[in-house]
């Protein structure tokens, strides 16, 4: 049986160097601003979390094989090769300490978009036999299962039966020339049953058409995350093959962050075409529907919110208006974190972190700095849209002992509902 | 003007002597400071060496030059300066200015020589044919330059070499030196050289360091170049009434615009002031009347190694002397081609990357588990 | 310095242009001069020290002499001294400087300079000719008389 | 015979044509690299297109957004300091538009000497500021390689040589001149070989940041 290598993993790192990681290394200048945007460095200060310096193996694919000058040190000897070791060192690098949130990417002063790069570099990772067995065994079950935590279309069918009980609606199921595809993600369905009902009110309250498919439901990409096209190509190919069996013009990734940049961003490029559907986050449907005044809501939340942006959804995305127009449809008392939109911070758990078990005190150490932005509003709850994030969250603020309540920003659209008669 | 012993008396004595009285001998010693660019305050030093020093012997030679420099010199209005050269110095032979000739004049070098060994200066214009050069390309009496100068310096007490082409190689050594010129520092290293550098020199500067030499009896202060100090010691642009129009940023673009009308700093139109070390700013030409930058010239460098080779007279200090910017488009597109070269052979090293790449599958992900 | 207060001069109008000058306040080179003119006057005050200033020396574009000159103005007091050619020594509006011209024989300018002093130093009698003073005017008395007579 | 005017004419004519060379060819060599590689397709729909938001980048990212500047302001502010201070110097001190005038026939008005000065002595003070950082800050002290300091030695060197030389201060001229002239010249040498090239390639880079994050809709 054939296994990863080393140098299988030097060709996947060659294979990822293109005109901007060129153009991005040629720049760095090392000022070491990208570590000013970094919440694993800040919170640790720990100098080896500095962004730039986690991309190391990649640099020297790049200098060593890419450039004249490297070429020519080469002939000398004088470059600096990347061995196996050195990517056994890298491995908590590219993954532990970095959830590719992407806000170095916004503050570099040359330009440079690390997080790209950490997402190349994983893939030159994952070829080596270097990543963390936590997205390993994701990745393994997602393939395997339809699912990163094994769920199966069982599980799902009974949240189904509980929806449609307590809310009298029906949950269309592999309905035929729907207008929407509605993905959702394992770990909504287990943590928050709560959004697949929200949607099922406000899409009946709406009047859209929309359906689930038994033959794919999963929203989420454990291939993206681990830093592979293969496993990500082949997650991305289902969403295909149920949208297309439908013939849905439209497919709905669900309240999380990286399953819509995987899906929306990424999706076509693996594959290699572009879709025969659009791909919307379901804050944008939802946006959308709002805008066209199909969404009527009475009453308003009177406590004091604040939001959190998903990094995948606003920075990495540019879905950022449309949540604030939905929290001011139904919120009264709506409070900024002080850095927000493109310039939000991590909660600390995207990039696979969440999926990586031995991640967990770092992912705890970067979500301070999500806690100090927190403290700094003083809500009195807040309210994000994606599930790895509420998790984290939820879980931070437990660890910190802060009493703040994260709900979901559909779930509570659908509170709001205008009751019909 | 025949070879003669040097009297014993010395310069103050014969000054007396010719009827100068001692408010006279002040103002000769305050003449004389100012000539040899010293202040005024030394005029007592210069009284008191003056009544101690001795009149020498001087032989001038003149190789590879165009007689611009004895031309400067015989046109010194410096009223010191006949009685200098004419009485105060013993001037035994410039084939030039002496009114001998032949084997006659050739006689009085060799007289100067023989009665003054160890004690005459020697003071030379123009550079001389190498030693590996053709020893006809400058002969004079049958002598190459080279073996003339090289005879005469033998016993002399030290050499001032007066001009840029004696000093430097000047015209002659300019590329591509088709008679391998020379100057007197590249040949004499056995004794002083002094050099009094300058396309001609200023003439108060050749009479001044002849001056200075006869009056101490000793060198003057030297720099880098062996150009004495006093002269040498600052740059045109340090003592160029223009300067501040240079501090302030304000520049005549060409020679006949408003900046040139007003004065303004030529540093646009090629003055070589800011490398060029001379006194021109202050001693001036034609009797003090006025200098090049005075006159609405920029300063072409002429008191410096090299300058016929360094650039054009009329680009900056900071231009360049040969690339152009047809060189870089040269080199521009020869990078294009090697770089274009170097990205083909990478991508296709990619494409191959690629196309061979393993795709990841579960086993292989699950044996890592 | 209480001294200097008296002193009518007025160094900061120093470059004051003629008229028509086109160059703005502040450039050219008598400036910097007249600075030094007023230390020097400062040193002859308090220590009664002497100072020449060569005057061709100086780094002066055109106008700047000129410029120096007129800042100066004309004193009182104009001598001539005949020897090598004719010095002339002209007090200016300044009292203690003097501007002293030596031109030979030919009236071609020897040297030029400013005298910071009571008296320029050219006008002076010499202090080897002051010893042979009474020689000489005893013998102009006596033009007979051979032995020197007592010393004063 | 090789005295200070002899250096500065070498500096100024043979050495000059062999680092403006090695300069232009090494530069075009990095530059087609990069575009050679180019991007792959992307076939994902943009939301919208990516040439306004690159050349946007380009500029905007000359500018650290208010929450680095407050995390960072030292960083920030003497990094902006001595750049500002190195192109005024560069490029608005009369002799050095003339030297460009003289390889490229462009030219524009120069800034008044003393105003260069005073910014040349400013940049050198925000460059020793720099090094200090770099030595004492851990994350530059960790990521900081030879490179590193062999860039801004020479930096430094071409900016203190020609602080010096304006003010004259070494004797003769010729040879600060020519010192100055050289440590340029080592300068351009390098650029091309080392993280100088950002002076090039950080446009490129920025466009690329910003139409990848543009097509996406976001202004980065």
């Amino acid at each position: 049986m054939s296994e990863l290598t080393l140098e299988r993993g030097l060709a996947a790192f060659r294979a990822e160097v293109d005109g901007p990681v060129a153009a991005f290394f040629s720049s760095c200048v090392h000022c070491g601003i990208c570590a000013q945007a970094c919440p694993f460095y800040l919170e640790t200060g720990d100098a080896k979390y500095t962004p730039i310096l986690k991309l190391e193996p990649l640099r020297r694919v790049w200098e060593n094989d890419f450039t004249l000058w490297g070429k020519i040190k080469g002939l000398f000897g004088l470059n600096h090769k990347v061995t196996d070791e050195m990517l056994a060192e890298w491995e908590e690098l590219l993954y532990d300490s970095c959830s590719m949130c992407g806000r170095c990417s916004m503050v570099c002063p040359v330009g440079n978009d690390l997080a790209l790069m950490i997402r190349k570099s994983r893939e030159g990772m994952v070829q080596a036999g270097h990543a963390p067995e936590g997205l390993i065994a994701a990745s393994v079950r997602a393939i395997q299962t339809g699912s990163p935590m094994g769920l199966q279309w069982k599980t799902l069918a009974v949240q189904i039966q509980h929806v449609q009980t307590s809310s009298g609606l029906e949950v269309p199921v592999d309905k035929e020339g729907a207008e929407y595809l509605v993905l959702l993600s394992s770990m909504e369905i287990i943590n928050f049953p709560e959004y697949l009902e929200a949607i099922t009110k406000i899409f009946d309250h709406a009047g859209v058409t929309w359906t689930l498919s038994t033959q794919c439901f999963e929203a989420t990409n454990a291939g993206i995350q681990i830093g592979n096209k293969d496993i990500a190509a082949q997650l991305v190919e289902r969403v295909v093959a149920a949208a297309e069996k439908l013939k849905v013009p439209k497919v709905i990734s669900p309240e999380c962050g990286h399953a819509f940049t995987a899906i929306r961003w990424e999706g076509p490029n693996l594959i290699g075409r572009p879709y025969p559907f659009r791909v919307f986050h379901i804050i944008e449907v939802l946006d959308e529907l709002r805008a066209a005044g199909r969404i009527k809501t009475e009453g308003m939340e009177t406590d004091r919110l604040s939001m959190h942006d998903p990094c995948n959804l606003a920075r990495k995305s540019g879905v950022i208006q449309q949540q604030r127009n939905l929290m001011n449809l139904v919120a009264e008392n709506f409070v900024e974190l002080k850095e927000h939109g493109k310039f939000q911070w991590c909660c600390g758990a995207g990039g696979g972190v969440s999926s990586n078990e031995r991640a967990e005190p770092l992912k705890m150490a970067a979500f301070k700095r999500k806690k100090a932005q927190i403290e700094e509003v003083n809500p009195e709850r807040m309210v994000t849209m994606c599930a790895t994030c509420r998790t984290q969250l939820e879980e931070g603020l437990e660890e910190f002992n802060m009493e703040i309540p994260v709900v979901g920003l559909t779930e509570m659209i659908a509170e709001h509902l205008v009751e019909k008669n | 003007m025949a070879a003669r012993k040097p009297t014993d008396k010395t310069l103050g004595e014969s000054l007396r002597e010719r009827g100068v009285s001692r408010r006279g001998f002040l103002k000769f010693c305050a003449a004389t400071a100012s000539m040899m660019a010293l202040p005024p305050s030394m005029a007592p030093a210069i009284a008191a060496a003056l009544e101690k020093a001795k009149r020498p012997s001087v032989i001038w030679l003149s190789f590879q030059e165009c007689t611009g420099c004895t031309e400067s010199l015989t046109r010194s209005h410096a009223p010191t300066v006949e009685d200098l050269i004419l009485d105060v110095i013993s001037l035994d032979y410039h084939h030039t200015l002496q009114a001998a000739a032949g084997d006659a004049a050739e006689h009085a070098r060799e007289q100067a020589m023989a009665a003054n060994p160890g004690e005459y200066l020697v003071i030379v214009d123009g550079s001389i044919p190498g030693p590996d050069a053709n020893p006809g390309f400058s002969t004079v009496a049958g002598h190459s330059n080279y073996a003339m100068l090289m005879e005469t310096v033998e016993n002399a007490a030290a050499v001032i070499a007066v001009g840029s082409c004696a000093t430097f190689g000047g015209l002659p050594a300019a590329n591509p030196n088709p008679t391998g010129a020379m100057s007197v520092m590249d040949l004499v290293k056995n004794k002083p050289v002094i050099n009094v550098s300058g396309c001609p020199p200023i003439p108060m500067v050749i009479t001044g360091v002849i001056a200075h030499y006869l009056t101490f009896g000793r060198l003057p202060e030297l720099d880098a170049y062996n150009r004495p100090m006093a002269f040498f010691g600052q740059s045109i642009h340090d003592r160029c009434y223009r300067r501040p129009f240079y501090d302030k940023g304000l520049f005549a673009k060409t020679f006949d615009d408003e900046g040139a009308r007003l004065g303004w700093c030529l540093y646009e139109l090629g003055c070589k002031g800011p490398t060029t070390y001379n006194a021109c700013a202050t001693m001036r030409w034609n009797d003090g009347t006025s200098w090049p930058v005075e006159a609405g010239h920029p300063c072409l460098g002429c008191s410096e190694p090299k300058f016929w080779d360094a650039g054009g007279f009329y680009n900056a200090v900071s231009v360049p002397t040969s690339a152009s910017g047809m060189n870089v488009l040269a080199a521009g597109a020869a990078g294009v081609v090697l770089g274009g070269a170097v990205a083909a052979l990478a991508k296709k090293q990619t494409k191959a990357a690629v196309a061979h790449r393993q795709p990841v599958t579960v086993e292989e992900l699950e044996a890592k588990l | 310095m209480s001294l200097l207060d008296q002193i009518p001069v007025v160094v900061e109008n120093g470059s004051a242009a003629p008229e028509g000058d086109p160059h703005p306040q502040g450039y050219g080179n008598a400036e910097p001069v007249l600075h030094e003119v007023r230390h020097a006057l400062a040193r002859l005050v308090s220590t009664g020290e002497t100072t020449k200033i060569d005057l061709k020396a100086m780094p002066f574009g055109p106008g700047d002499l000129e410029r120096l000159l007129s800042v100066l103005g004309t004193g009182e007091v104009q001598a001539s001294v005949e020897a090598m050619g004719p010095t002339r020594v002209q007090e200016t509006a300044i009292p203690g400087v003097w501007l002293v011209d030596y031109l030979n024989s030919e009236a071609h300018r020897l040297a030029l300079h400013l005298e910071i002093a009571t008296v320029p130093e050219i006008l002076c009698p010499q202090p080897q000719d002051l010893n042979d003073a009474i020689a000489a005017l005893d013998a102009r008395l006596n033009p007979g008389r051979s032995d020197p007579p007592l010393a004063s | 015979m090789s005295g200070s005017m002899e250096f500065l004419l070498w500096t100024k004519g043979p050495m000059f044509d062999i680092a403006i060379a090695i300069f232009a060819i090494g530069l075009l060599v990095r530059i087609t690299e990069i575009f050679m590689l180019g991007r792959k397709k992307n076939f994902a729909e943009a939301r919208a297109g990516e040439w306004g938001p690159g050349f946007r980048t380009m500029f905007t990212r000359t500018v650290a957004d208010p929450g680095t500047f407050q995390r960072a302001p030292f960083n920030v502010v003497v990094g902006w300091v001595w750049h500002i201070g190195f192109l005024m110097a560069l490029l608005l001190f009369l002799p050095h538009i003339a030297l460009i005038e003289s390889l490229t026939g462009l030219s524009w008005p120069a800034l008044p000497n003393p105003v260069i000065s005073l910014v040349t002595s400013v940049t050198l003070v925000a460059l020793i500021a720099t090094l200090v950082h770099r030595m004492t800050h851990p994350v530059k002290r960790r990521i900081s390689t030879v490179e590193d300091y062999l860039v801004w030695a020479v930096v430094f060197a071409v900016v203190l040589t020609g602080w010096l030389a304006y003010y004259r201060l070494v004797n003769p001229y010729p040879l600060v001149l020519g010192m100055h002239i050289l440590s340029a010249e080592i300068m351009l040498i390098l650029l091309p070989f080392t993280k100088l090239t950002h002076i090039f390639t950080t446009f490129i880079a920025r466009w690329y940041n910003g139409a990848a994050f543009g097509r996406k809709g976001v202004q980065s």
